[in-house]
C-alpha cells in the first residue's frame, strides 16, 4: 500500500516538475506547483504509514493503552496538515501574481516578462 | 487486498488526471484536472489512515484552491476579451 | 531579563492586531510596527550584551512545556543573540526608512513586514527542522509581498521569478526534512545530529537535499538570476533588507545545519561558495544598473561568506571573528548602498554623480566601498587579514588566491562606480529631497562602521599597538568640515606639528626612519601650509590628507606587518581622494586605485607567506621567508612598487599627478612615492643578497628602475603640460632611487636614500612653483606660458636652482647624488644598466631646459600681463626647502655621513671615506664644499660680465612682431614651446608607444568581454531560473556523491 | 523542442536522486520512538482524543502558528497587491442574474455549511478535522454565498477584524500557557477534563476555535479579493 502510493507520488512529483519547467503559460506552471506539493503530501503521508493500522484517533476503537500498536505514525499527518496550508497561501499568492502580470502585459506567457536581465 | 487494488487504480487514475492537468491546452479543463488529482489524493490520504489529512485536502486542496484558480481565470478572460 | 519568546510573540500579535487598530489612522498602525521592532532589537540587545559581559549560559525554550524532541524548541545563545541583534536592528531602521511607502500600502503591509522580521528571528533561534521550513515559508511569502510594495511591472515580474525559485527550493528542502525523519525518527536538529544519518546512503541524500536547498536559498552561482532580478525589481528599501536581514539569517541557518552534515560538505561549501563569489564579482564588471549591480555584489560577499564557512577547518580559531567581521561589514556596507540608492533614485550608475548634491551620501557611499573591500579602519580590513593569514597558516594558497582575485574584481566595478559618482557631470540630473526617515538609517550604520572597526582591532593582537589618536582627529575634522578651509587648514596644522613632537622622539636612533619622517611629516607641514593659499570651504580635502598623513606616520612605526598594512592601506584610501580631486582626473584615479588594489592584494599575500615562514608578525619575518619565498620577495616589491610608480606599474602617475592642484600635485609626487621607497627598502633589508633567488630579483629590479628612469625622462620631455612633466619626471626620478637600492652595496643604497631626501627637497620646489604657475594662469600647457620672469621672479630663481639640482650638475647637491650614483654602478659593474642610467640623466636636460625656457623665457603671452608673483604662503614653503638645497649642497656631509654610518650596519664594505667635507671612493673624490664655493665664485663673475655686456642691449617689445598673413588655424602652434622636441620624438618616439597602457587596457577588456558573455545565461526567463536551480542540484550531485 | 528535449533529461536525471532516496527506505511496521512517546503520554499529557490534532495545535504548535501566519500574510499581501481605488468601486456594474434556484439553495445551505464548519473545528481535538478544515468549510459558504448574490462585496471590515481579534486572541492564548503552564502554547492552562469529552484536552479546543475563524475570515479576504478585482474592469 503505502509503496504504491510513494510511486504515485514520486511520478507524480515529476509530472508537476515537467508543468513548471516546461509549460510556457504562467496558469499551467501554478497547477505544476499544485501537482508538486500534493506529490510531497502523498510521500510524506505514505511514508508515516504502517500496514494495517487506522488513524491515530483513540477512540473506541482504540483504546489508549494499545494505542501503540494500532495507529499509524500521526507526525507526518500534522506536517502534512501545515504543508497543505502553506501550499494554499502560496498558491494564492502566484494567482495573485498571475492576475497582475495579465494586467501588465496582456499575456500569460512566461517568457514574455524578461524586462530584467543580465 | 481490495484495499490494494483500489489504491492502484486511484492512482492510476490520478497520474492520468495529473497529466492532464500539465499538458491539456485549455486552461479549465487543466485547472478541473487538477482539482480531480487533489480530490483523489483526498481518498489516498483516507485510504492510508489519514482522514484529517483527508479532510483539509478535500477542503482546501480541491475546493477553495480550484475556486480561487477559476476566479483568476475568469477575470483574465474578461480582461483579455475587454 | 525578557523573555527571548517575546521577539516571536511581540511582532505576531501586533500584526495580527494592527489589522483593527490601524485601519482608522495609518499612523497608529506605523507606530506599533515600530515599537514592536524597537522591541524585539531591545530584546535581542538585551540578550547580547548580557552573553558578552557576563557568564551567561544559553537559554532553551521549550514551546508547550516538552522537552525536545517531543515538541518544538528554540535555543537563545551568543550566535542567536548576534543573529538576531543584527537581523532585527535592520528591519528597524528598514521600517524607518521604508516608512511611507509602507503607509501607502496599510496596514497590510505593515503586517507583512513584521511577519518578514519575526520569520527570519524564528529561522535563526529554533532548533526544529520542520520549524525551520515553515518559517522559511513565512520569511519567502514576506519577501514576495515586500518585493511588490512599490508596485510595477518591474517588481511584479521579479517577485513572481523569486516565488517559483523559492517554491522550488523549499519543495526540496520539505522532501528532504520529511526523508531525514524517516531515516532519523526525529525533526530535531540536535537529534539529527546525533542520529549521524549520512551513513546511510539514502541518509546522505536527504541530508544532500536540506543543505542544498537552503544553499540555494543563498543565491549560488549560477543558479540565482531569480535573486538578481529582485534585487533590481524591488524597492531599493527592501533590497537593503533582502541583502542585510534575510541573508544573515540564512547564513546562519547554513551554519546551524552544517552540524548534521559532517566534515566531508566542508569542501563542497567552500568551492560553491568562491564560484559564487568571482563569478558574480566578474559579471558585475559590465553592469550598470545600479541595483543590480549591487545584488551581484550581495551575491558575491555571500559567496565569500559561504566560502569561509566552508573554509573553517583551516581557520582554527579565528573562524569566528573572520566571519563575524566580514558578516557585518557585507550587512553594513550593503544596506547604506542600497538605502543611498534609494535616495538618489538613479538607475544608472553614471547618474550617481547626482549623489555629489549632498555630501553626506557621498561620505556615507565612500564609507560603504572601503568597508566592502576591505579597507581599515573597518572591521573587514582585520576580517580579510585573518582570513589570508589563517588561509596561509594551513597552507591554502590556492584559497587566498581566489579570494583575493574575487576581490579584486568587486574593487574594479566599485571603484568605477565611485569614480563616476565623485566626477561625473550632474547639471542635467533633477533634483531630489533627502528625507529625514532615509537619511537616519545609513547614517547609523555608517557610524557603527567606524565603531566596530576600531572595536574588532581590539580582538587582533597585532593591531594592539594601533594608534588611533590621528584617527580621532580626523574624525574630528571630518565632523568640522563645515567651517572655511583656513580654519581647518590651521586647526590641521596645529595637530601635525603637535603629532610631530609626539612621535619624532620615538624613531630616536634610526635614521632611516627620521629621514622618512622628515620627509613626511615636514612635506605635511609645508604642504598644509601651501594649502593656505586655496579660497572656500574645500570640502573634504583636509579629511582625506590627514589620513595620508596618518598613514604614512603610522607606516614609519609600524612594529609589526598588520601595522604596516594598515598604515599602506589608510594612506592608499587619502591618497585616492587627493589624486581623483583634480578636474579630468577620473580615469587616473580609477587606475591608481585599481594599482593600489592590486599592490595591497599582492603585498598581503606576500606578508602572509612571511608570517607563515616566521611564525609571528614582526618585521624580523620578511628577514626569513622560507616558504616560496621568491615569489613573496617578488609580490611584495611589486605591491610597493605600485606607489613608486615603477616601469610596468606607472600608467595612472602622469594623468592622476598632471591633473592634482598644486599642494596635491606636492604631496603625490615628492611625499607619497616615498612611502613606496621605504617599503622596498624594507623589502630589500629583509631578503638580503646571499640567497639564490636574490640574485634575479634584484636583477630585474635594477633593469625596471634603469627602464623607468629612462622611459620616465624620455616621456618628460614630450609633455606639452608642465605638471605632466614633472610627473613623468617623478618616474624617472624613482626609477633612480629603485635602481640604486636594487645595487646593493653601500653606494647604491647611499645614492637611493640620498635621492630620497633630495628629490623630495627639488621636486617639492618645481612642484609648488609650477604647480602654482599653473594654477595661477589656469592652464597647466607651457605653449600658453612664456615670459614669467619678470612677474614672478623668485619662482623663477627656484627654479633655476631646483632644476640645476634636478640634472645633477655641480655645485647642487645633485650633483652629489649622481656622483655616488656612478660610483656605485660602476664598482659593481653593471654596466649596460649604466649606460641606460646614463643615457636618461642626459635626456633629463632636455625637458629641463623647456621647462624654464618655455615657463619663465621668451615672450609674456599677453592676457599674462597682469600676473603676479606667487602668494606667499606658497614662497615661504618653496625657500624652506631652497635654503634646505642649500645647506646639504654646501655641506653633503651633514647627511651623507650619518647614511653611511647607518648604512654599515648592513653594507660593512664599500663606504665613503671622509676626509673633512671631501668624500672619496676608490674612483674618485668629490668635496661638495669646494666645488660649491669655487662654482659660486664662477658663477658670479660670468653673471657680472653677462651684465655688463648686455647692458646696451635693446628690449624686444611686447608686439613687435607682426603677423605676415592669416591667423594660424591653432595659435598654440606657434610657440616656441609647442611640440619643441619633435625631432628627438622621430628618434625616440618608439619609447613613448603606449604599450603598457595597451597591455592593461587588454587585460580589462578581455575581462568584460567574459563577464559579458557569460551573464547571459540570465536570460530574465523565470523558468529558465528554475531551471538552473534544478540542474544546479543534479549537478553538484553527481559532484557529492 | 530541443529545449524540451533537455528538460525530460533533467527531470530524468532528477529522478534518479529520488531513486537513491529510496534506497534504504523499508514500509515501518511500527512506531518510531517519537510517535510511541505520543501514543502512550499524549492522553495523559494533553487528553485529546486526536493524535494528530495535539501534535498540531500543542506539541507542534508553533508550526501551526507559523501555518496560520503564512495564510494571513498571503491574504494580507493580496489584499493591498489587489486593492481597487475607491473610484473603481463605485462604478455600476450590470451581472448577470444569478438563478433562482441557486439563490434559495444559497439560503438553505449557507447556515448549515457554517454550522458544519463551527462543528468540524469545535470537534477537532476528539474526531478528524479542526480548524484549518473548519475554516476552509466556512469559507466555501462565503463562497456559496457570493455566487448567489454577485452583487455583494466581502465585508472586508467585518473579516479582517474577525481574523485579526482571532489572531491576536490566538497568541494570547499561547502567552498564558508561560503563565500558567509550562512553556508557549501549551494548552494545559485549562484543566484537561474527560478524556472524549467536547470540553476535555485544555486549550487546544478554544485555540481551535480561533484557528478556525481566523483561517474562515482569511481564506474568505482572499476569495473576495480575487472577485473584487474581477469586476473592476466589468
Amino acid at each position: 500500500m503505502e509503496y504504491i502510493s510513494l510511486i504515485t507520488g514520486f511520478i507524480m512529483l515529476m509530472i508537476g516538475l515537467w508543468g513548471i519547467l516546461s509549460q510556457k503559460n504562467i496558469i499551467k506552471i501554478i497547477i505544476g506547483f499544485t501537482i508538486f506539493d500534493t506529490a510531497i503530501n502523498i510521500i510524506i503521508i505514505s511514508i508515516g504509514y504502517i500496514s494495517g493500522r487506522t488513524a491515530p484517533i483513540l477512540d473506541k476503537a482504540v483504546p489508549v493503552k494499545d494505542a501503540v500498536t494500532k495507529i499509524v505514525d500521526p507526525i507526518p499527518q500534522a506536517l502534512v496538515l501545515t504543508s497543505i496550508v502553506i501550499s494554499l497561501g502560496v498558491t494564492a499568492l502566484m494567482l495573485a501574481y498571475a492576475l497582475k502580470l495579465h494586467k501588465y502585459k496582456n499575456t500569460l506567457e512566461i517568457n514574455k516578462f524578461k524586462d530584467l536581465k543580465w | 487486498m481490495i484495499l490494494n487494488i483500489t489504491a492502484v487504480f486511484l492512482c492510476i487514475a490520478i497520474l492520468v488526471m495529473a497529466v492532464i492537468a500539465v499538458i491539456h491546452k485549455k486552461l479549465v479543463i487543466a485547472i478541473i484536472a487538477s482539482g480531480v488529482v487533489s480530490l483523489f489524493a483526498s481518498i489516498i490520504f483516507l485510504l492510508l489512515a489519514a482522514p484529517d489529512v483527508a479532510m483539509t485536502e478535500a477542503a482546501i486542496g480541491s475546493g477553495l484552491t480550484t475556486i480561487i484558480f477559476f476566479y483568476v481565470l475568469n477575470k483574465i478572460r474578461k480582461e483579455s476579451n475587454g | 531579563m525578557v523573555a527571548p519568546i517575546y521577539i516571536i510573540t511581540i511582532p505576531l500579535g501586533i500584526a495580527f492586531l494592527i489589522g483593527v487598530l490601524g485601519k482608522s489612522n495609518k499612523n497608529i498602525g506605523g507606530m506599533f510596527m515600530l515599537i514592536a521592532l524597537a522591541c524585539m532589537s531591545f530584546v535581542s540587545a538585551q540578550w547580547f550584551i548580557s552573553f558578552m559581559t557576563s557568564t551567561q549560559s544559553p537559554v532553551y525554550i521549550y514551546t508547550a512545556g516538552f522537552k525536545p524532541p517531543f515538541s518544538i524548541n528554540l535555543l537563545m545563545g551568543l550566535n542567536e543573540a548576534f543573529f538576531t541583534l543584527i537581523i532585527n536592528i535592520a528591519t528597524l531602521l528598514g521600517a524607518i526608512y521604508l516608512y511611507n511607502n509602507l503607509k501607502k500600502q496599510g496596514t497590510n503591509a505593515m503586517s507583512v513586514f513584521l511577519g518578514f522580521a519575526m520569520a527570519l528571528n524564528v529561522m535563526v533561534m529554533t532548533r526544529d527542522i520542520f520549524n525551520l521550513y515553515v518559517f522559511l515559508e513565512i520569511a519567502s511569502v514576506a519577501t514576495a509581498g515586500l518585493i511588490i510594495l512599490e508596485q510595477g511591472l518591474k517588481s511584479t515580474s521579479a517577485g513572481f521569478k523569486y516565488m517559483i525559485a523559492t517554491g522550488i527550493i523549499s519543495s526540496i528542502l520539505l522532501i528532504g526534512i520529511i526523508f531525514a525523519y524517516n531515516y532519523s525518527g526525529t525533526l530535531n536538529i540536535d537529534g539529527l545530529i546525533e542520529a549521524n544519518i549520512g551513513i546511510l546512503k539514502g541518509g546522505a541524500i536527504a541530508i544532500f537535499l536540506i543543505l542544498i536547498a537552503i544553499v540555494l536559498e543563498l543565491k549560488p552561482f549560477p543558479a540565482n538570476g531569480w535573486a538578481l532580478d529582485v534585487y533590481q525589481g524591488a524597492d531599493s528599501g527592501i533590497g537593503a533588507m533582502i541583502s542585510a536581514a534575510s541573508a544573515s539569517a540564512s547564513l546562519y541557518v547554513l551554519y546551524k545545519l552544517f552540524a548534521i552534515a559532517g566534515e566531508s560538505w566542508y569542501p563542497v561549501i567552500a568551492v560553491l561558495g568562491i564560484i559564487t563569489f568571482i563569478a558574480s564579482n566578474l559579471f558585475g564588471l559590465k553592469q550598470t544598473n545600479s541595483k543590480r549591480l549591487l545584488g551581484y555584489s550581495s551575491i558575491g560577499q555571500i559567496g565569500l561568506l559561504i566560502t569561509v564557512l566552508g573554509l573553517s577547518p583551516y581557520l582554527g580559531d579565528k573562524f569566528e571573528f573572520i566571519a563575524v567581521t566580514l558578516l557585518i561589514s557585507h550587512y553594513l556596507a550593503k544596506a547604506i548602498l542600497f538605502w543611498i540608492s534609494g535616495i538618489v533614485k538613479a538607475e544608472n550608475i553614471k547618474n550617481w554623480s547626482n549623489l555629489r548634491k549632498k555630501p553626506l551620501l557621498v561620505a556615507l557611499f565612500g564609507t560603504a566601498v572601503f568597508l566592502l573591500l576591505g579597507f581599515p579602519p573597518f572591521p573587514s580590513f582585520f576580517g580579510k587579514w585573518e582570513l589570508v593569514m589563517q588561509l596561509a597558516n594551513s597552507g591554502q594558497f590556492a584559497w587566498m588566491t581566489a579570494i583575493l582575485v574575487g576581490s579584486f574584481f568587486e574593487g574594479i566595478y566599485l571603484f568605477r562606480w565611485f569614480g563616476y559618482t565623485l566626477k561625473l557631470d550632474n547639471k542635467e540630473l533633477p533634483e531630489y529631497k533627502m528625507k529625514l526617515n532615509k537619511i537616519i538609517p545609513p547614517a547609523i550604520f555608517g557610524v557603527a562602521a567606524y565603531i566596530l572597526g576600531y572595536y574588532s582591532g581590539t580582538f587582533v593582537d597585532a593591531a594592539k599597538g594601533l594608534d588611533y589618536i590621528p584617527l580621532l582627529f580626523i574624525a574630528f575634522i571630518a565632523l568640522i568640515n563645515f567651517l572655511p578651509a583656513w580654519v581647518k587648514n590651521s586647526i590641521s596644522l596645529t595637530g601635525v606639528i603637535l603629532y610631530i613632537a609626539v612621535i619624532f622622539p620615538e624613531f630616536d636612533g634610526d635614521l632611516l626612519r627620521q629621514i622618512f619622517a622628515a620627509i613626511f611629516l615636514g612635506g605635511a607641514v609645508l604642504a598644509l601650509f601651501a594649502g593656505f593659499y586655496s579660497k572656500g570651504k574645500r570640502s573634504g580635502f583636509h579629511v582625506v590628507t590627514l589620513a595620508m598623513f596618518a598613514g604614512l606616520a603610522m607606516l614609519l612605526k609600524a612594529d609589526n606587518l598588520l601595522e604596516i598594512f594598515y598604515a599602506w592601506e589608510l594612506m592608499t584610501i587619502g591618497s585616492y581622494f587627493l589624486l581623483i580631486r583634480g578636474k579630468k582626473s577620473m580615469p587616473h584615479g580609477y587606475s591608481y586605485m585599481m594599482f593600489s588594489l592590486g599592490g595591497s592584494y599582492a603585498l598581503i599575500f606576500g606578508f602572509a607567506l612571511a608570517f607563515v615562514s616566521f611564525g609571528n608578525l614582526d618585521l624580523q619575518s620578511l628577514s626569513g621567508i622560507t616558504i616560496y619565498p621568491t615569489l613573496a620577495y617578488s609580490l611584495m616589491l611589486l605591491g610597493f612598487m605600485t606607489k613608486t610608480a615603477s616601469f610596468g606599474l606607472h600608467i595612472w602617475l602622469p594623468g592622476a599627478h598632471g591633473e592634482a592642484v598644486v599642494d596635491i600635485h606636492f604631496m603625490a609626487s615628492a611625499i607619497l612615492l616615498k612611502a613606496g621607497v621605504f617599503g622596498i627598502i624594507l623589502v630589500l633589508l629583509g631578503m638580503g643578497t646571499e640567497a639564490s633567488y636574490a640574485k634575479y630579483i634584484l636583477y630585474t629590479l635594477g633593469w625596471i628602475g634603469a627602464i623607468s628612469a629612462l622611459i620616465g625622462n624620455i616621456a618628460a620631455s614630450f609633455q606639452e603640460s608642465a605638471k605632466r612633466l614633472l610627473a613623468w619626471s617623478s618616474i624617472g626620478q624613482l626609477g633612480y632611487i629603485v635602481f640604486g637600492l636594487a645595487l646593493m652595496s653601500h653606494l647604491g643604497w647611499m645614492a637611493g636614500i640620498f635621492y630620497t631626501a633630495t628629490h623630495f627637497l627639488y621636486k617639492g620646489v618645481l612642484f609648488l612653483t609650477i604647480g602654482g604657475i599653473a594654477l595661477k594662469l589656469g592652464t597647466p600647457y607651457m605653449y600658453r606660458m612664456g615670459g614669467l620672469i619678470k612677474k614672478m621672479p623668485f619662482s623663477f630663481i627656484a627654479v633655476l636652482i631646483a632644476i640645476i639640482t634636478l640634472s645633477g650638475i655641480p655645485p647642487l647637491v645633485g650633483f652629489a647624488g649622481k656622483w655616488l650614483f656612478y660610483n656605485a654602478i660602476i664598482s659593481q659593474g653593471l654596466y649596460f644598466q649604466g649606460i641606460v642610467v646614463l643615457f636618461s640623466g642626459i635626456v633629463a636636460f632636455l625637458y629641463l631646459f623647456r621647462l624654464i625656457y618655455s615657463v619663465f623665457l621668451g615672450q609674456l603671452k599677453d592676457e599674462h600681463r597682469n600676473v603676479k608673483e606667487l602668494p606667499l604662503c606658497l614662497l615661504i614653503p618653496i625657500y624652506i626647502l631652497i635654503i634646505a638645497i642649500m645647506i646639504i649642497s654646501a655641506r653633503p656631509d651633514f647627511i651623507l655621513k650619518p647614511i653611511g654610518n647607518y648604512l654599515l650596519a648592513y653594507f660593512p664594505s664599500g663606504a665613503l671615506n671622509w676626509n673633512g667635507t671631501m668624500a672619496s671612493t676608490g674612483l674618485g673624490y668629490w668635496d661638495g664644499y669646494w666645488v660649491m664655493i669655487i662654482v659660486g665664485v664662477m658663477f658670479t663673475l660670468l653673471f657680472g660680465w653677462l651684465l655688463i655686456l648686455n647692458s646696451k642691449s635693446k628690449k624686444v617689445k611686447q608686439f613687435n612682431m607682426v603677423y605676415a598673413g592669416e591667423k594660424p588655424f591653432r595659435p598654440e602652434t606657434t610657440h616656441m614651446s609647442y611640440n619643441m622636441f619633435s625631432g628627438y620624438n622621430k628618434a625616440l618616439g618608439f619609447f613613448m608607444m603606449p604599450g603598457v597602457t595597451g597591455f592593461w587596457n587588454w587585460m580589462s577588456d578581455i575581462l568584460h568581454d567574459t563577464a559579458n558573455y557569460f551573464r547571459r545565461i540570465y536570460s530574465g526567463n523565470g523558468q529558465s531560473y528554475a531551471i538552473h536551480i534544478i540542474a544546479y542540484i543534479i549537478i553538484i550531485y553527481l559532484i557529492v556523491f | 523542442m530541443v529545449r524540451k528535449f533537455l528538460i525530460f533529461i533533467l527531470i530524468a536525471s532528477f529522478s534518479v536522486i529520488f531513486i537513491n532516496l529510496y534506497q534504504n527506505f523499508k514500509g515501518q511496521d511500527k512506531l518510531n520512538d517519537l510517535s510511541t512517546y505520543y501514543a502512550e503520554n499524549e492522553p495523559q499529557e494533553l487528553g485529546a482524543q486526536n493524535l494528530v490534532t495535539s501534535i498540531v495545535v500543542t506539541y507542534r504548535g508553533f508550526d501551526t502558528l507559523g501555518e496560520v501566519t503564512i495564510l494571513f500574510l498571503a491574504a494580507s499581501i493580496i489584499g493591498f497587491f489587489l486593492k481597487i481605488k475607491e473610484s473603481d468601486k463605485q462604478k455600476k456594474r450590470d451581472l448577470r442574474k444569478t438563478s433562482e434556484i441557486l439563490e434559495t439553495a444559497s439560503k438553505i445551505l449557507v447556515p448549515l455549511i457554517f454550522l458544519l464548519g463551527v462543528y468540524v473545528f469545535a470537534n477537532g481535538h476528539l474526531t478528524p478535522g479542526g480548524g484549518f478544515q473548519g475554516g476552509a468549510i466556512m469559507a466555501s459558504g462565503m463562497v456559496l454565498l457570493l455566487l448567489a448574490n454577485p452583487e455583494k462585496n466581502v465585508k472586508h471590515s467585518l473579516f479582517s477584524g474577525i481574523e485579526s481579534i482571532s489572531g491576536f486572541t490566538y497568541v494570547i492564548l499561547g502567552l498564558l500557557g508561560i503563565y500558567f503552564a509550562y512553556g508557549f502554547l501549551d494548552n494545559r492552562v485549562l484543566p484537561l477534563g474527560q478524556f472524549g469529552n467536547i470540553f476535555s484536552a485544555g486549550l487546544i479546543p478554544l485555540i481551535y476555535t480561533f484557528i478556525g475563524l481566523k483561517v474562515g475570515s482569511e481564506l474568505t479576504n482572499i476569495v473576495g479579493n480575487l472577485k473584487e478585482t474581477q469586476k473592476e474592469t466589468e
